[in-house]
């Protein structure tokens, strides 16, 4: 690593350090004070300005979709992504897991130099010493084909092709490409019925939407095109499809669902010829568990429906099946073309191999036929059943090596690791949809000197092999990628400032096989043994565990059960009243295969007969762990599992399963029944909801279709001190009383003498401005991508790690800070259910999701309160924290109604406690122009006034005044729903002042004349003919 | 009598100590003010601003376009003095000057000597910062160097300083009252060290137009504490 | 003062106007002086009892030490419960406070007699009280060592504390309140050292006991303008007590907070205060007069007034209680009957109840005349109203956070050894000072009290005799101070 | 300075004193009493002590500062919080009402201190530690002519003991 980032580095450490340290110690701002060194580049870099942000445009890596990013860079390093705007896929938004990926880039668990096992020590040793060995490897290696087998994560782009190539040049077999959260039935049907195996989705042109199982919101396929999409046809309002969720679980997609159908797990087949016409509605009623006379109306519905989106996600044996019929469906419904666009097909997903041939390999292992293993960015250990025994069977492979960034179960098991370049760090390229190119490039030198990008590295290993050498001439990856990319240099030069380029990269040599392997079919789930029906599924934010080390994904709440840092058991309240079970009691699962003992959660959006265990936890290393030591820096203490993030947390629910497939080779996750039983235990769940239904107070408001033009709109009755919407006070005016013409001194109440820059006629015209924010909750899919981009833009300290709590004679659980409530999300998105209130426990629930962040109001009733002036309003509309200025009564905090002011319990931000949330390097990716808050300083939402300066200072520079639109706040900057909009309410070419007009506008809590700046608009609910939505 | 008096002096000692406490609030005891470390090299700003007349933005190139004033690389020292400076060979200009100062650049620069570039063993320059305000303060350089303000107006007369030190006291009271009370153009050049007639000339007086030295009209900013804490 | 009431010769009936309280066993100026300054003498059951109070303020020292340097998190705080046992401990000690100056003060303007011979002891509460109310504000801060933020004092900073802030309020309220209590205290003081001095014969402490009297010669002089001065500030503290704890009401009436937000609040607390700090005024005086054999000053007959005082209180606190619920149920506010509602039937019923039955039901038993006239039981009753008023606080602040508007936010609250270690500490530091009071200067007014008891003549003339009413049978013959 | 003192046990002994040493036109007496006894300050009949008007002036300044700081600080950084005026006078008189008991307070206790010589630093003639516990003094200063008749008069009255000070 050069010396010019290792000088920037240390200048930042020392800005953000010091810093943190000096928010929460101002007093030591005296004569004494070390103001510290001042390191000069030796060398300044082209094209950046120390203190203003260089932005890369690059390829996201974090799932198999490929979204385009925009790196922001600061003095060298990477502090932020963002969507990039041109891509075709995302469009400018991106979810919380492509946000995170700075946090695998900045992990500080990743390996800083290769690693060889000898004996059971690992043993650092130098980048060329790795290579020689790999060398070696490759010599065992090669020969008889099948002799090797390279498992790496499933990408788009030409990398595959290298790979594939330098494996051939050494005669071994094309490599796995793996992705352990892909839909292999989905696709396989996709590509039966539309020879595409992803098209791209078009709810907008769809009349009715079902889904079987397939959560098109929580990851199932390219989430973010969808949800955008997804949200488009939902803000049609009363035009918008309806959407009918079919399924033994209430997923995030499920919770979206205007309708939910609760089936048994392997039932949906029957349904969905039912719905078809080629079966009966009895049978399949009967079957299911479902009523009969909604599944006829469906029936009907879709029979109308011209045309429908129908999806299925099943993951049970049937899956294939379910898929086929629903495709027919489709086809009948005259959906291709409309609403399935085959033509423009998503092309990341192609070549993905299937499970059944990772088994095979497997197999290929345990009968020692297997000379050498490489993996690449997936984690078998982890992501196949434990009935697979894989660790038993890779065992047998004498040389295992791994090129994983971060300790992984696999990775423990091999015997060399050259640890990759993370994507941010290093070349290369993919082609998410059919004719672009999306390029990525390094956005920042590579953090750590001991590492190398895994192609770089099989170069390297062919230059060393005489036969190859020839072969692989390319002095390095990007050239040998730049040699293949159509329109060379030039071309390439010109792309990437946007990211993106036209052409075609050449076909993939394919690695799925032709037909399944004899991989061990899964049982039919009725056939099993156990009182439920045992469902497991991805995390939508922790996917089948690759993201458990990443704080900010560990922190934020899963969007459907809002639980963090843990897992869980989710079972149907009257069974958790059945067997007595309560939120919290550890409950044990018991499968033929295995055991696993986790807390219950009564959750009423799960069948009856089911109970359900998301994926994504129960990390463990094969060796024993001593306890963590937060401050200890050593690099060489590996932490084995997944990284410290992951220790200790959760279960693994896959050691439950049978080892099975379906027809279409893919992992079947619904193949068992399960007995539940009931210990003696009982573990407070790290939950953000404090109550989960909002006892009418109108804060998640909800209207339906139906009476989006009825003028009386008759749910208003309800809701407490809804006013009428057209005058918005908070809206209109900096600051509320200033509406009201009485801001000013005692004696002359209007003329205002005292109004200083308050003043519209100052000449620091603040006041022309009042920052304000609107928020559809019509599109908003709770998907908590803002959640994310909130911790990434304001330093948010991550709080659930175990060792984040008090020194002496306190809990060392994780997640005990969330427990406490002390979680710091400036801005959370509360989930309320409404109808079936307690007691009664039928599907006809509905679902409200509300992002809840400082509302800047008027009228704050935090700034009277405090004794310090911490907090108060500014003239531009915004209601400020001064972090230097507070002293922590916590007073602004008891006196706000939407709760959403944070304090600093602990020193998150001083790198000398063990609270510290931000371990070298996980610092760098602080933001610069946000301060690190120090211990006792209340803290919430700016509206992220850093960026509002930072437009102004660029309109100064240029001589002119912000324009409209011209920036935006980072949630909503993220947002794949694209349900937020941020701006100047004062003026009315900002968008955000045409949103607040909409009649469905209203203020949270208005009646206690808060004159609020954040104005939400209803969500519209399509409830079934003659079934009324529920009220709130 | 004598009693009175004496009691007298209790009333007296309480209002010495509140003048006391109320003194040093306002002394600049609670800044670094006047602070003059000692640098690595001994950086004669005079000789570059006043003798060779450069321009601050030549090593602090983004003062005008970025918060932070920018410093200059090594690189950038070595660009001139492994050609020019004091250390040069005899020739008709004069006889062979020496100075330990740059000798010192070139052990950091690892320069062989006169003409060589820069070697492999570079290390970069470990300044002393002097100014410094605290992380929780938003300092924009190109908002005061672009609204005309003159370094020297917060700095001080770098240009006559031979060693560095810290000029104002860079209290909140201190910016507080010049973004209330407004920069006069004119003052600023003053502070600059600009004589009166100098001001009229815009070469000398920069980026201000010598309408606003005139008019005299002081330019005031927003003072409210999210303008720099945030 | 006192001695303006009517005559009566005959034997006391207990329910004597409290205004006509005596002492009958007192016969002449130098048993007060003998039998009080008689207590001064250190015991060894008072070194415990200092050594004990010491060793808790420690503990309460180090504890705070160590949340200062781990943070507040080291409590047991729980968003969206900011607010703990720390402002709970604050308002308790504040509102102790109360009672010393009220006995010292308000009953001085009322001529109430059984006054006399406890208002030393209560005032001396008052100012240590407050002096530990006055830690917890700075104690519950996130940083602490940013404290003088809240002082008005001009600074380079050129920022001020924000005047429209309740703490700040309470910043001018307590300092105001520490300064003119502990100077009332002070000048009630005077005459009693000069006292001292002159029976002292060490010269060292003579000398500093010279010091503190200021001199101080009983002339006729400084007595004229002295018991001016004293009325004027008898005054001047009495609107003060009631403001000091109006402000600290405001601290919640101000916030809009269901549960806080009501203008029931100041007289409400001003109310509680002097309840909880009758109560400790039991708690101390009684174990006081049995360890200073002073039966014969604190009298069953003072007691008995006292606690009608008490019983007084306790119903305007009770019917304060019964006004919330009312005002929440007419109120028509969801928000403030959801929360009322949980505070007695949800999830804070127990603490709710403890309340109730301390503060409202127990002291009920006060309308007997034999417990009023019990000490024993009259202790015993003072443990479960301190109990009850610690947890009167507790209801206000932490149900009102746990169940606000957001029910998202709704949430629960468990105390850390820190909360209670500071809590200990808070005690240790109150019954330190007051420990070492009461063995330095007297713990009684010994010049107040010879006011009222009649003074030695030779000829005792009618016209005298009227003004100064001597005439009591010896209590012996009543019996009057048994010693309970 | 000197004079007689006299110390009684009796206080209608001391009282009868007083009254016949005023008859007999003896000017400055000081009596020393245990307890304030309304008896002596009708026997002295002195004029109502002074400390009343310092307590009314200082509680009216204090009153004014108290309601003028917050209203300057206010406007010396006009922030508006919650929306109300920036100088918002109805809740500065809590403030205003501390100050003047502040100020009113103290003042009036420097007063009585001032009234009454106090502190007094120096243990001056014409004092007897007994006068702070059971007995009364009557301290009549007069030139040595006529002490005698004075000492006559505190004897006859029967004082305890009668001594002569200078």
């Amino acid at each position: 690593m050069s010396e010019k980032t290792g000088g920037g580095v240390k200048r930042r450490e020392f800005l953000k350090v010091v810093g943190a340290s000096s928010a929460a110690l101002a007093t030591a701002a005296c004569a004494a004070e070390d103001t510290g060194k001042l390191i000069p580049y030796l060398v300044s870099p082209d094209q950046t300005v120390p203190g203003v942000s260089t932005y890369y445009a690059t390829t996201c890596r974090e799932c198999a979709a490929a979204c385009g990013l925009i790196a922001e860079t600061r003095d060298g390093r990477a502090i932020k992504l963002e969507g990039n705007p041109d891509h075709p896929l995302n469009h400018g938004a991106l979810c919380a897991r492509g946000q995170a990926g700075l946090q695998g880039l900045y992990n500080p668990d990743r390996f800083r130099t290769p690693m060889v096992k000898e004996g059971d020590a690992w043993k650092a040793i130098a980048l060329d010493d790795a290579i020689n060995r790999l060398s070696q490897a490759v010599a065992q290696g090669r020969g008889a084909a099948g002799n090797a087998v390279f498992l790496n994560q499933h990408e788009s782009g030409s990398f595959p092709r290298f790979l594939d190539s330098w494996l051939a040049a050494f005669g071994m077999p094309a490599h796995l490409s793996v992705d352990a959260e892909a839909d292999a039935a989905a696709m396989e049907a996709n590509r039966r019925t539309y020879g595409v195996s992803w098209p791209s989705l078009d709810f907008k042109a769809a009349k009715l939407i079902v889904s079987f199982g397939a959560d098109f919101l929580d990851g199932w396929g390219a989430s973010v095109p969808q949800q955008l999409n997804y949200a488009e046809a939902r803000a049609q309002l009363d035009a918008a499809p309806r959407f009918v969720y079919i399924g033994p679980r209430r997923s995030l997609t499920g919770l979206n669902a205007d309708e939910w159908i609760a089936c048994n797990p392997g039932s949906e087949l029957a349904i969905a010829n039912a719905l078809a016409g080629k079966g009966s509605i009895q049978d399949a009623a009967t079957a299911s568990g479902a009523d009969a006379a909604a599944l006829q109306r469906i029936a009907t519905e879709l029979s109308a429906a011209k045309p429908a989106l129908v999806l299925s996600g099943v993951t049970g044996d049937n899956a294939l099946d379910v898929a086929l019929a629903v495709a027919a469906i489709n086809q009948a419904s005259g959906a291709v073309g409309t609403t399935i666009l085959s033509a423009q097909p998503i092309t990341s997903f192609d070549g993905m191999s299937r499970t059944d041939q990772v088994l095979a390999a497997v197999e290929r292992m345990r009968a020692k036929q297997v000379g050498v293993a490489f993996v690449r960015g997936v984690n078998p250990a982890h992501s196949l059943p434990r009935a697979a025994k894989f660790a038993e069977a890779f065992a047998n492979v004498p040389v295992r090596v791994s090129f994983s960034s971060y300790p992984d179960e696999t990775t423990e098991l091999c015997t060399l690791i050259i640890p990759d370049l993370h994507s941010l760090e290093s070349w290369g390229d993919a082609e998410p949809v059919r004719g672009t190119i999306s390029l990525q490039q390094p956005t920042m030198d590579p953090v750590f000197a001991g590492t190398m990008g895994t192609a770089d590295v099989l170069l390297a290993v062919a230059k060393k092999d005489a036969a190859n050498a020839a072969k692989f001439a390319a002095t390095d990856y990007r050239t040998w990628l730049f040699s293949t990319l159509p329109g060379g240099d030039k071309a390439i030069a010109a792309a990437l400032p946007k990211g993106i380029m036209a052409g075609s990269l050449g076909a993939r040599t394919t690695t799925v096989a032709a037909a399944p392997t004899a991989a061990p079919k899964a049982p039919a789930i009725a056939a099993t043994q156990g009182d439920f029906f045992l469902v497991t599924y991805p995390s939508p934010v922790l996917g089948e565990g690759r993201g458990a080390n990443k704080p900010w994904l560990q922190e934020l709440p899963d969007p459907v059960t809002k639980i963090a840092w843990s897992s869980w058991v989710e079972l149907h309240p009257e069974t958790a009243q059945r067997l007595g079970v309560d939120r919290g009691d550890i409950v044990e699962v018991k499968t033929a295969q295995g055991t696993v003992r986790a807390p219950a959660l009564p959750y009423l959006g799960i069948h009856k007969n089911a109970i359900a265990i998301p994926l994504g936890q129960g990390h463990r290393s094969a060796a024993q762990m001593a306890t963590f030591q937060p401050k200890n820096h050593d690099p060489s203490n590996v932490q084995w599992g997944y990284g410290r993030y992951a220790r200790a947390l959760g279960v693994q629910a896959l050691d439950l399963l049978p080892l099975g497939t379906d027809g279409a080779g893919g992992l079947v996750l619904t193949s068992t029944k399960a007995s539940i039983s009931k210990t003696g235990d009982h573990r407070t769940l790290p939950s953000t909801e404090g109550s989960a239904r909002q006892h009418g107070r109108g804060i998640a408001q909800a209207i339906n279709a139906a009476d989006l033009n009825n003028p009386e709109r008759p749910e208003h009755e309800e809701i407490p001190g809804d006013a009428n919407h057209a005058f918005l006070p908070g809206m209109r005016s900096p600051v509320a009383a200033d509406a009201q013409g009485e801001l000013g001194s005692p004696t002359s109440a209007n003329q205002g003498i005292l109004k200083g820059m308050y003043d519209p006629a100052d000449s620091r015209g603040m006041t022309k401005r009042r920052w304000a924010m609107t928020i559809d909750l019509a599109r908003c899919t709770g998907c908590s991508a803002c959640v994310t981009a909130c911790y990434a833009e304001n330093n948010i300290p991550t709080v659930g790690a175990y060792w984040q709590n008090a020194s002496i004679w306190a809990d060392e659980r994780p997640g005990f800070n969330i427990e406490r409530g002390r979680e710091m999300n400036w801005l959370r998105l509360e989930r309320y259910f409404e109808g079936n209130l307690d007691g009664k426990f039928g599907v006809d629930f509905e679902t409200r999701f509300v992002p809840m962040l400082c509302q800047h109001c008027g009228n704050a009733p935090c700034e009277p309160v405090c004794p310090v002036y911490a907090t108060y309003h500014a003239p531009d509309g915004l209601n400020v924290q001064v972090y230097n200025r507070c002293v922590g009564t916590r007073y602004c905090s008891n006196n706000c109604p939407y709760k959403v002011r944070y304090f600093n319990w602990f020193g998150y931000g001083e790198s000398d406690r063990k609270q510290y949330a931000f371990p070298e390097p996980l610092n760098w990716q602080l933001n610069p122009d946000v301060t690190v808050r120090g211990k006792g300083v209340m803290e919430k939402c700016t509206f992220c006034v850093q960026r509002v300066r930072e437009a102004e200072n660029r309109a100064a520079l240029e001589h002119r005044d912000v324009r409209p639109d011209e920036f935006t706040t980072a949630c909503a900057q993220a947002c794949p729903s694209r349900a937020i909009t941020f701006g100047d309410a004062a003026d009315p070419n900002w968008s955000v002042t045409q949103v607040a007009r909409d009649r469905r506008a209203y203020h949270v809590f208005e009646e206690l004349n808060t004159y609020t700046a954040v104005v939400y608009l209803k969500k519209v609910n399509h409830p079934a003919a003659g079934a009324a939505a529920p009220r709130g | 009598m004598t009693q009175r008096r004496k009691w007298t002096a209790i009333p007296g000692l309480v209002v010495l100590a509140a003048g006391a406490v109320i003194l040093s609030a306002y002394s600049g005891a609670s800044s670094s003010q006047h602070r003059s470390p000692v640098q690595p090299i001994n950086f004669p700003h005079p000789v570059h601003v006043q003798k060779l007349g450069m321009n601050c933005l030549y090593c602090h190139f983004s003062a005008n376009k970025s918060p932070d004033p920018g410093l200059p690389a090594v690189s950038t020292c070595i660009g001139c003095h492994n050609l020019v400076g004091p250390q040069r060979p005899a020739t008709d200009l004069g006889p062979a000057r020496t100075s330990a100062e740059l000798q010192k650049l070139y052990k950091f620069a690892d320069v062989a000597g006169m003409g060589a570039g820069m070697g492999p063993k570079a290390k970069p320059i470990p300044w002393v910062r002097i100014h410094k305000v605290p992380e929780y303060v938003h300092f924009p350089h190109m908002r005061h160097v672009n609204a005309g303000v003159t370094c020297q107006t917060c700095h001080g007369q770098i240009q006559n300083m031979d060693r560095v030190y810290q000029f104002s006291s860079l209290n909140m009271g201190w910016c507080v009252s010049c973004h209330v009370n407004g920069y006069s153009a004119k003052e600023g050049l003053e502070a600059a060290g600009y004589t009166a007639q100098q001001q009229a000339t815009p070469a000398a007086a920069g980026a201000v137009a010598p309408a606003d030295v005139q008019s005299g009209e002081r330019k005031k900013a927003r003072y409210d504490c999210a303008n720099c804490h945030y | 003062m006192a001695t303006t009431a009517a005559p009566s010769r005959t034997v006391e009936r207990p329910n004597i106007p409290s205004a006509a309280v005596r002492f009958p066993a007192i016969k002449d100026y130098e048993q007060v002086d003998r039998e009080i300054a008689g207590t001064l003498r250190p015991t060894l059951g008072w070194f415990a009892a200092l050594g004990i109070a010491i060793l808790c303020m420690l503990i309460g020292a180090t504890t705070w030490t160590y949340q200062i340097h781990e943070g507040l998190g080291a409590a047991g705080y729980q968003p969206p419960v900011m607010w703990g046992v720390y402002i709970i401990t604050f308002v308790f000690w504040v509102g102790i406070g109360h009672a010393g100056t009220l006995i010292s003060a308000i009953l001085y303007l009322f001529r109430a007699g059984f006054r006399t011979s406890i208002y030393r002891v209560s005032e001396a509460m008052t100012v240590f009280a407050v002096m530990t109310a006055g830690l917890f504000p700075i104690l519950h801060l996130g940083r602490p060592w940013k404290f003088f933020f809240l002082i008005p004092y001009p600074n380079w900073r050129l920022i001020w504390p924000n005047p429209k802030s309740p703490l700040v309020w309470d910043v001018f309220a307590i300092l105001t309140y520490l300064t003119i209590s502990s100077t009332f205290l002070y000048i009630g003081l005077i005459p009693d050292i000069a006292i001292l001095r002159d029976r002292e014969k060490n010269p060292v402490r003579k000398a500093i006991l010279a010091t503190l009297s200021l001199g101080w010669r009983n002339s006729d002089r400084e007595w004229r303008h002295f018991t001016r001065a004293y009325l004027f500030l008898a005054a001047f503290a009495t609107p003060l007590v009631l403001s000091v704890h109006s402000v600290v009401s405001f601290d919640f009436a101000m916030a809009l907070t269901p549960g806080w937000h009501a203008t029931i609040f100041p007289p409400y607390f001003v109310a509680g205060a002097i309840f909880s700090g009758i109560g400790m005024v039991f708690t101390i005086a009684i174990p006081l007069r049995k360890a200073f054999k002073l039966e014969h000053y604190i009298t069953l007959n003072d007691l008995d007034a006292a606690s009608k005082l008490c019983l007084f209180t306790s119903m305007v606190v009770g019917l304060a209680y019964l006004t919330e619920f009312q005002v929440a149920w007419m109120s028509g506010n969801r928000f403030e009957q959801d929360y009322f509602w949980n505070r007695v039937f949800g999830q804070w019923a127990w603490a709710a109840w403890i309340m109730l039955i301390c503060n409202m039901v127990l002291p009920l038993s006060l309308f007997s005349q034999k417990l009023r006239r019990n000490p024993t039981w009259l202790f015993i009753l003072s443990l479960f109203i301190n109990l009850g008023m610690w947890f009167e606080r507790f209801v206000i602040v932490v149900p009102s956070l746990s169940h606000e508007f957001e029910p998202w936010q709704w949430g629960s609250y468990k105390p850390t050894w820190v909360d209670y270690g500071i809590l200990l500490g808070s005690f240790g530091w109150f019954f330190m000072w007051f420990l070492l009071f009461i063995k330095q200067l007297p713990a009684m007014a010994m010049s107040e009290i010879k006011e009222v008891i009649p003074p030695r003549m030779k000829h005792p003339d009618p016209q005298l005799e009227h003004e100064l009413d001597v005439g009591y049978p010896h209590p012996s013959e009543t019996g009057e101070y048994g010693t309970a | 300075m000197q004079g007689v003192l006299g110390a009684f046990h009796e206080i209608d002994s001391a009282l009868h004193a007083i009254e016949e040493l005023k008859k007999e036109r003896f000017g400055d007496i000081t009596v020393f009493t245990p307890t304030p006894r309304h008896e002596f300050e009708h026997a002295m009949s002195h004029a109502p002590s002074k400390v009343r008007i310092y307590t009314l002036i200082f509680g009216l300044a204090g009153v004014t500062f108290g309601y003028w700081i917050p209203v300057w600080i206010s406007d010396y950084w006009p922030l508006v919080v919650g929306g109300k005026p920036v100088a918002s006078w109805v809740p500065y008189t809590i403030l205003g009402f501390e100050v003047m008991v502040l100020i009113g307070g103290l003042a009036t206790v420097f007063a009585m201190f001032a009234l009454s010589r106090v502190p007094r630093l120096t243990m001056t003639v014409g004092y007897d530690p007994r006068f702070s516990g059971g007995h009364f003094g009557v301290w009549v200063v007069t030139d040595p002519n006529r002490a005698d008749s004075a000492m006559d008069i505190l004897k006859k009255n029967g004082a305890e003991e009668v001594r002569r000070e200078r």
